[in-house]
């Protein structure tokens, strides 16, 4: 019919980078993130080195692995709150629990209440379409009451970071943070299972029209549930690996990095509407927040011309990176 | 047994602290025999929210209400309209404006000067310290700094390398003491607001020099200034047990023994490891069975009369 | 009849619920009388405004995380002008807050065009900036409030024509929050302008294409959810008496109010009774666990329970009563 | 009805000088030329086709003149006057008023606000309403509600209300069953009689012949001519459109026994009394294997609801549904396709991911069922996919995203899914809604093709003589029961309209304007 021609037209130096750019937007994202390295190298010339290199790897992870949890759910059109509330939950009855039970059965008991609130979530999110946000809202709200309940039953007998843990949270091997063992492993995961599992398929087709999902033959709710409580999990060894990063069980641990692991998805370029976005570009805005917390630190400023500061920037680097990459 | 029905409005939750000034705060309600029943709003909220609690409280017909405020001035309106409902008042941990209103109160000035005093003088009056502040714009914060700024207004040679908020979050404080490490800035000392332990975890950890640290008394951070090699430090008491002290003097004045005045301060001791007599008391101090984040002076004699055992058992009149 | 129950339903559903409420308080208290509505009013103050500059955005399909940080702004700006002045001076401060938190919010409304970044990293942006703002005006809780402005919401009006009993339950908070909100929401609901809000929310293409303004629509929108923040921080500084720069628990409170208010997150759907009514019901819930003296550990429990029970009971019977042939 | 229109414009004439002039437009999409130099000149009085194959450039025009995306280059005239359309609402006063290929009420808002938003006046509207053939529309009922054939109609009454100079259709009736077709043409003809132009583009050569006085047709983003419409014109337009001619492909219905021959005695699918609250009465027949069932209904007879039903979409409220002579219970569209019967629903923002890829969409059954959540064999899709496309000849230059894709190649995409999955029972609602000739043709062939693999095929449209190319019987609905059945041979335009009015055999139907024409230029039958 119509022939398959694209059109042979000369193109500006410009207009190809962009074009390159646009079919490739991670390059834009890692550039604006170089930027920001640099200005931190020249505000405190000396300060990227192996070890600072290290420690922002070490809190852009946990970051990230929520992030992760972001960007699965927000594919489908999603958002998963309780996230933090998870992450703290399973951290704070591991280093309760290890005090006197099998690491094992602590471990279990850890994972036991990211797997019921993930459950939870998604048959209301699936099944009875509550909105995620509502639901999760409401489970992390329901899950910090049991929390503090249980804190109660466990003053007594104290807390302890496994060592395994604490190893893993901050410990560097050959200037690598051990926790990456666990990170390239996840992300790799992730990142397969978004672009080559039928899974990873539905959660797009889901969030973009879940109607055409449903005459393909998709059970929503079975995707739907399966997917919360793949985040649920996430998110509760995120926290046990947070706990050997923190090493302060509190019973707020986590809820800091809620707010930030939307940001980074949404930074990542990932779609609050569903339907659109990947995780690579999620971790690598997990690691400009870090980079700019850090950036924040050691600027010598009012904390209200910080928090200014790091508002504009977050705003600069969204815009700017929307820029790049749309074709229009 | 008791006969008094005791509100009690908080506005943080989550926070090892105020869970100790809670659970102190049970525990001397049972203790005392004289309270029937607890009415406990505990939640994350603001002034605001703890004005809308407190008239709860009074809707409920409490005979006193014990608050920790979420500021001074902020709930005035509802305090004077409780003491005009005939509810006693007992403002504990910060003071409040509302002149009807008892306080008794943490001397949040007193204690960051106390510690930053200690601190300027471990680093031999001069050098560079890093400042640790609590959350920007919460009033304990401010008052915390008018203290820690008059002891640094009494050694010129002392300046502030940095300053920042940890927000009273641990992995916050943990976050930025590594960024500021990473940076190569020499220092000579490091005052945080409470938020202790992860600091000298997080020198450990990255084999940074070990300069003096200054923090509360909670558990862990005791622990550290016991056991960690090299590390010099002081923990000021904030003890979280003046919930227990407001609950007896609530109840004091509910049985008609008015104390002397409004205001009663409960000034914070300086335990240090720079000594051997303030070694000796930071060993007897120490708890290692509380959580990390509780403050290990569970009682303040006078005022509180409950045991170990029952403040941590958390547990109030007929539960 | 139908249409209106399908376009009412829900929220004379809520309507109801808040009825039962009062009935079980009166049950629990047999002392609860006109002066605790009055508090019970001026508690749903603040949330009210915040709910309404929410609702506002929501409706234009878009959402407004920086609510609490411009009521804390507005709040504190009110409160450090009126610290020591006179009070006549407090008659310039009001509407200059009000156009305050007007021209900020068109702000927001003209980045996220300007930018044509998601609504939700603009707002996430303008978050941190204008709490970074009100810490700059206000380090700590401080200011002052006209004693005029903090009698406005004390004590009750006397409504002509009514016995003094009838007028006890009219206390000034809640006809201060109907005239507040009633000046704008009624005729902007009349005016092409609203509907234009509804338009672009419900779809944003058609809305195009039939002529309406899309971008000056949605900074309008934007600027009048500063608007309401606005009165939000007024009623806040004019409570307390002072201003407070950390933000209250308003934007999560105000997105759940929406959603239990029958507004529908994505836009196009919903009005503003819905949401008010909503925030009655949460206040009045938190009134009765209160007065039954519930353990404050298990409130949080409770709380997210209901959100989620009344959410999942909502959506529940959507999906039974859906004419057959209707969208799955 | 009306008389069989003679132009009474020919180029040559000229009587005027043009309405609206539009030359050298031009848009780009990143790497895709939607418009390379269209023009496109209207004179008053004159209703004017738009004509080209799916992607040529048709709908994007017609959101250039009407302000809806702005152009990369071009000048359009009105009047003479230069005018620079940047917004729907700046073509609006300059009294260019489009009905788009997609509706564009507001879904949540009622058809009075949505009226009050455009600054519609309201008797007009509801005047021109009625006259289109819809007598008891609500204007409080919520668009969304409202089924896609009378949005579409509700969108032209909205548009004619406002008396406007240009009038632009995009395949204003491609959506509509017979009989309110009927009734746009007319008004749209009289439009043109009362001295308003109209731009009136359409797949069905029937409804050009019937209605325009000349046309512009499009190949590739570029106007290739323009010529007058008048008898024996067809073939010439589908050669400019195309670029060549199409091979003549008169699709022949097989004899009854060749069926029998092919499918076995069992039926593949059997329906028996099936009922859906008031929409279903007593709905029954038979699909065997090898078979392509037509369905003709006028509007809102339930033929959706039946479609629905069948996919698994619906459940029904008695009756019974037999597969392969096995009774079946659908509680899920998956159950459905499990028993191998697909549906390409006629709404294709039903059917489609908007923002995934051509491929993705149509490998999307490959990952439904729980067994096929893992990895994926890429290969093998890529196979497949890649068959699926060819065979449907979709236009993927724009593959990124489907919503790129022009209407029909997103319609392609619907069907490409099942013949990809292999399905073996298809039931098609109107596959061909917006389909350029030679695709159609293409889709005509693809169904006798499955047919003559054994598969079945039910198949809903609003084009009559589709029923003759395609199907070996012909069921026809009213009042949500099954009143008639033809074998194909018996199944002429008379007997279908009479059927699907409800009247008895024999009884004389209102066929109109197209019955008239239809003689003179069965313009696809014969290319
Ligand atoms: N937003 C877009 N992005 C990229 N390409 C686009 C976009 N919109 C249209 N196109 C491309 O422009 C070309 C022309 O599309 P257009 O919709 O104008 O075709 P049409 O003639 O209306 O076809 P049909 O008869 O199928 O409706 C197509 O190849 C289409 O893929
Ligand atoms: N992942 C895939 N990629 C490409 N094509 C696929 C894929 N899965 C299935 N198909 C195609 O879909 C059609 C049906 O395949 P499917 O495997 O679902 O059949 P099946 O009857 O379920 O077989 P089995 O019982 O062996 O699983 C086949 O034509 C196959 O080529
Ligand atoms: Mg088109
Ligand atoms: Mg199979």
């Amino acid at each position: 019919m119509t022939d398959i021609a694209t059109m042979p037209q000369p193109v500006s130096f410009g207009r190809r980078i962009k074009r390159f750019m646009a079919d490739r937007p991670l390059i834009p994202l890692i550039i604006l993130l170089v930027i920001l390295v640099v200005i931190l190298q020249i505000l405190r010339p000396g300060i990227v080195n192996e070890r600072w290199l290290a420690n922002t790897a070490k809190f852009a992870i946990p970051l990230a692995i929520l992030a992760g949890c972001q960007t699965m759910t927000m594919l489908t059109g999603g958002i998963d709150l309780s996230v933090g509330t998870v992450a703290t939950m399973s951290a704070f009855i591991m280093a309760t629990q290890i005090v006197n039970q099998d690491p094992a059965v602590a471990f279990l008991l850890a994972m036991l209440p990211a797997v019921l609130i993930g459950l939870v979530n998604g048959i209301g999110v699936g099944v009875f379409r509550v909105h995620p946000l509502i639901m999760t809202l409401g489970t992390s709200l329901i899950g910090t009451g049991f929390l503090q309940v249980y804190q109660r039953t466990v003053i007594a007998s104290g807390a302890k970071i496994p060592d395994f843990l604490n190893w893993l949270g901050t410990g560097v091997t050959y200037g690598f943070p051990n926790a990456l063992l666990l990170f390239v492993p996840v992300a790799v995961l992730i990142v397969f299972m978004l672009n080559r599992t039928g899974f990873g398929r539905l959660l797009y087709a889901v969030g973009d029209n879940e109607r055409a999902a449903r005459l393909s033959g998709v059970r929503y709710w079975q995707v739907i549930v399966a997917l919360y409580v793949l985040s649920s999990l996430l998110a509760g060894i995120t926290g046990l690996l947070y706990i050997g990063l923190i090493k302060a069980p509190s019973l707020s641990l986590a809820e800091p990095l809620v707010l930030p692991s939307v940001a980074a998805a949404v930074i990542g370029g990932t779609s609050i509407f569903g339907g659109r976005g990947g995780y690579t570009g999620t971790i690598i805005g997990a690691l400009i927040l870090t980079v700019l917390t850090t950036l924040l630190t050691i600027l010598q400023m009012p904390e209200g011309g910080r928090r200014i500061l790091f508002g504009f920037i977050v705003l600069f680097v969204t815009a700017a990176y929307l820029r790049i990459v749309e074709d229009r | 047994a008791g006969k008094y029905t005791i509100g009690i409005s908080n506005t943080v939750q989550g926070n090892g602290w105020r869970e100790e000034m809670i659970c102190a705060m049970k525990a001397q309600a049972l203790a005392s025999g004289e309270v029937a029943k607890l009415n406990i709003a505990h939640r994350n909220t603001d002034a605001a929210g703890q004005l809308e609690d407190i008239r709860n409280l009074i809707s409920a017909k409490v005979d006193a209400i014990v608050v920790n405020p979420a500021d001074p001035a902020g709930i005035k309106a509802g305090l004077e309209e409780a003491t005009k409902a005939g509810i006693v008042v007992v403002a504990v941990d910060q003071a409040v404006t509302e002149p009807s209103a008892y306080i008794i109160s943490n001397n949040q000035e007193q204690y960051a000067y106390l510690g930053a005093k200690w601190l300027f003088q471990q680093m031999g009056g001069k050098g560079e310290v890093f400042y640790m502040r609590g959350a920007a714009g919460a009033s304990a914060d401010s008052d915390r700094d008018k203290g820690f700024k008059k002891a640094l207004a009494e050694f010129p040679d002392v300046k502030v390398a940095q300053e920042v908020f940890t927000g009273w979050q641990q992995d916050q404080a943990k976050q930025q003491i590594l960024s500021f490490l990473a940076t190569g800035t020499p220092i000579n000392g490091i005052w945080t607001s409470g938020i202790d332990n992860v600091i000298v975890d997080a020198l450990v950890e990255q084999q940074a020099p070990m300069v003096p640290v200054v923090g509360a008394d909670n558990a862990g951070f005791v622990g550290q200034l016991n056991t960690v090699k090299g590390l010099v430090g002081a923990a000021v008491t904030n003890p979280g047990s003046i919930g227990g002290a407001g609950v007896t003097l609530a109840l004091q004045i509910l049985d008609g023994k008015k104390p002397a005045q409004q205001t009663v301060l409960v000034n914070p001791e300086l335990w240090e490891n720079a000594t051997d007599a303030g070694k000796a008391k930071l060993k007897s101090a120490a708890d290692p069975s509380l959580s990390p984040e509780w403050p290990v002076s569970i009682s303040i004699p006078d005022w509180t009369t409950y045991t170990k055992d029952q403040i941590v058992a958390c547990k109030g009149p007929g539960e | 009849m139908s249409r209106f129950i399908r376009n009412q339903g829900w929220v004379a559903g809520l309507f109801a619920l808040l009825i039962f409420l009062f009935v079980t308080t009166k049950l629990i208290q047999p002392g609860y009388g006109s002066g605790d509505f009055g508090s019970l009013a001026r508690a749903v103050l603040p949330y009210a405004f915040a709910v309404a500059a929410q609702t506002v955005v929501v409706i234009a399909g878009g959402i407004d995380l920086s609510v609490a940080a411009m009521m804390a702004l507005t709040s504190v700006t009110a409160a450090s002008m009126m610290n020591g002045a006179s009070e006549e001076y407090a008659l310039f401060v009001v509407p200059f807050v009000l156009v305050l938190g007007f021209v900020l919010g068109a702000l927001n409304g003209v980045l996220i065009v300007v930018t044509r970044a998601p609504d939700i990293v603009v707002t996430l942006a303008t978050l941190f900036v204008l709490q970074g703002a009100a810490l700059l005006v206000l380090g700590a809780p401080g200011g002052a409030a006209a004693e005029w402005l903090k009698a406005s919401v004390i004590g009750t009006v006397p409504i002509p024509g009514l016995p003094d009993w009838a007028d006890a339950w009219a206390p000034k908070a809640l006809v201060l929050l109907v005239v507040c909100l009633c000046i704008i929401w009624i005729p902007l609901r009349r005016s092409r302008l609203g509907l234009s809000i509804y338009a672009i929310g419900s779809n944003e293409l058609a809305a195009f294409r039939s002529g309406v303004p899309v971008a000056r629509t949605r900074i309008i929108a934007y600027a009048l959810s500063g608007l309401f923040a606005a009165m939000g921080g007024l009623s806040l500084t004019i409570s307390t008496g002072i201003g407070a720069p950390i933000p209250g628990p308003y934007l999560l409170a105000s997105v759940a109010a929406v959603v239990l208010g029958g507004v529908a997150l994505g836009g196009g759907k919903g009005g503003l009774l819905g949401p008010i009514i909503a925030v009655f019901v949460l206040r009045l819930v938190r009134t009765d666990l209160t007065l039954l003296a519930i353990d404050p550990n298990v409130t949080a429990i409770i709380e997210g329970l209901i959100m989620v029970a009344v959410v999942m009971f909502g959506a529940f019977i959507t999906i039974r009563g859906r004419p057959v042939g209707a969208t799955p | 009805m009306l008389e069989p229109r003679t132009p009474v414009l020919t180029t040559n004439e000229l009587p005027k000088s043009p309405l609206l002039d539009a030359t050298g437009v031009a848009k780009n999409y990143g790497a895709v030329a939607a418009l390379r130099n269209a023009s496109l000149s209207v004179l008053p009085g004159e209703v004017h086709a738009l004509m080209g194959a799916n992607g040529a450039g048709k709908s994007t025009l017609v959101k250039i003149l009407t302000g809806a995306i702005n152009a990369d280059a071009g000048r359009i005239l009105i009047r003479g006057q230069l005018l620079d359309v940047r917004s729907p609402a700046a073509a609006r006063r300059a009294g260019l008023l489009p009905v788009y290929q997609e509706p564009s009420l507001i879904p949540d808002l009622d058809v009075l606000s949505n009226l009050r938003l455009t600054g519609t006046p309201v008797e007009p509207f509801r005047a021109w309403v009625r006259e289109l053939g819809i007598p008891n529309l609500d204007i409080r009922d919520t668009a969304r509600d409202i089924p896609l054939a009378i949005l579409r109609v509700l969108d032209l009454a909205r548009a004619l209300a406002v008396e406007p100079d240009v009038l632009l259709l995009d395949e204003m009736t491609a959506a509509l069953p017979a009989n309110l077709a009927e009734k746009v043409l007319e008004v749209v003809r009289r439009q043109g009689d009362a001295g308003r132009s109209v731009i009136f583009i359409s797949h069905r050569f029937v409804e050009i012949s019937a209605l325009c006085d000349r046309a512009t047709v499009l190949r590739d983003g570029s106007t290739v001519g323009v010529v007058d419409i008048e008898p024996g014109i067809e073939e010439k337009i589908v050669e400019m459109m195309l670029g060549t001619r199409i091979e003549k492909t008169r699709v022949a219905a097989r004899a009854a026994n060749d069926v029998a021959v092919v499918g076995g005695s069992r039926p593949r699918l059997s329906v028996r009394n099936l009922q859906l609250g008031t929409k279903l009465n007593d709905v029954s027949f038979d699909l065997a294997n090898g078979e392509v069932v037509g369905v003709f209904a006028l509007e809102g007879q339930g033929q959706d609801e039946l479609f629905a039903t069948l996919a698994g979409s619906i459940r029904p409220t008695g009756g019974t549904i037999d597969v392969d002579g096995a009774p079946v219970k659908f509680s899920h569209p998956s159950d459905a396709i499990q028993a191998g019967i697909a549906y390409v629903p006629g709404d294709r923002t039903e059917a489609l991911a908007m923002q995934r890829s051509v491929r993705e969409n149509i490998a999307l059954p490959f990952s439904a069922g729980l067994r096929k959540w893992g990895p994926i064999r890429m290969r093998r899709e890529q196979v497949v996919v890649s068959g699926a496309i060819g065979r449907l000849q979709i236009d993927t230059r724009a593959q990124g995203e489907v919503q790129r894709l022009s209407g029909g190649n997103q319609q392609k995409v619907t069907i490409a899914r099942w013949i990809a999955a292999n399905a073996r029972t298809i039931l098609c609602f109107d596959p061909t809604r917006g389909i350029d000739v030679g695709t159609k043709q293409e889709i005509y062939k693809l169904l006798r093709e499955l047919a003559g693999q054994g598969k079945s095929v039910l198949f809903y449209t609003s084009e009559m003589e589709e029923v003759q190319r395609v199907c070996d019987r012909v069921i026809v609905i009213f009042g949500g029961r099954v009143v008639d059945t033809f074998p194909v041979e018996e199944a002429d335009e008379p007997a279908l309209m009479r059927a699907a009015y409800g009247l008895p055999r024999g009884a004389r139907a209102d066929v109109g304007i197209l019955a008239d024409v239809r003689p003179a230029s069965d313009a696809e039958a014969a290319s």
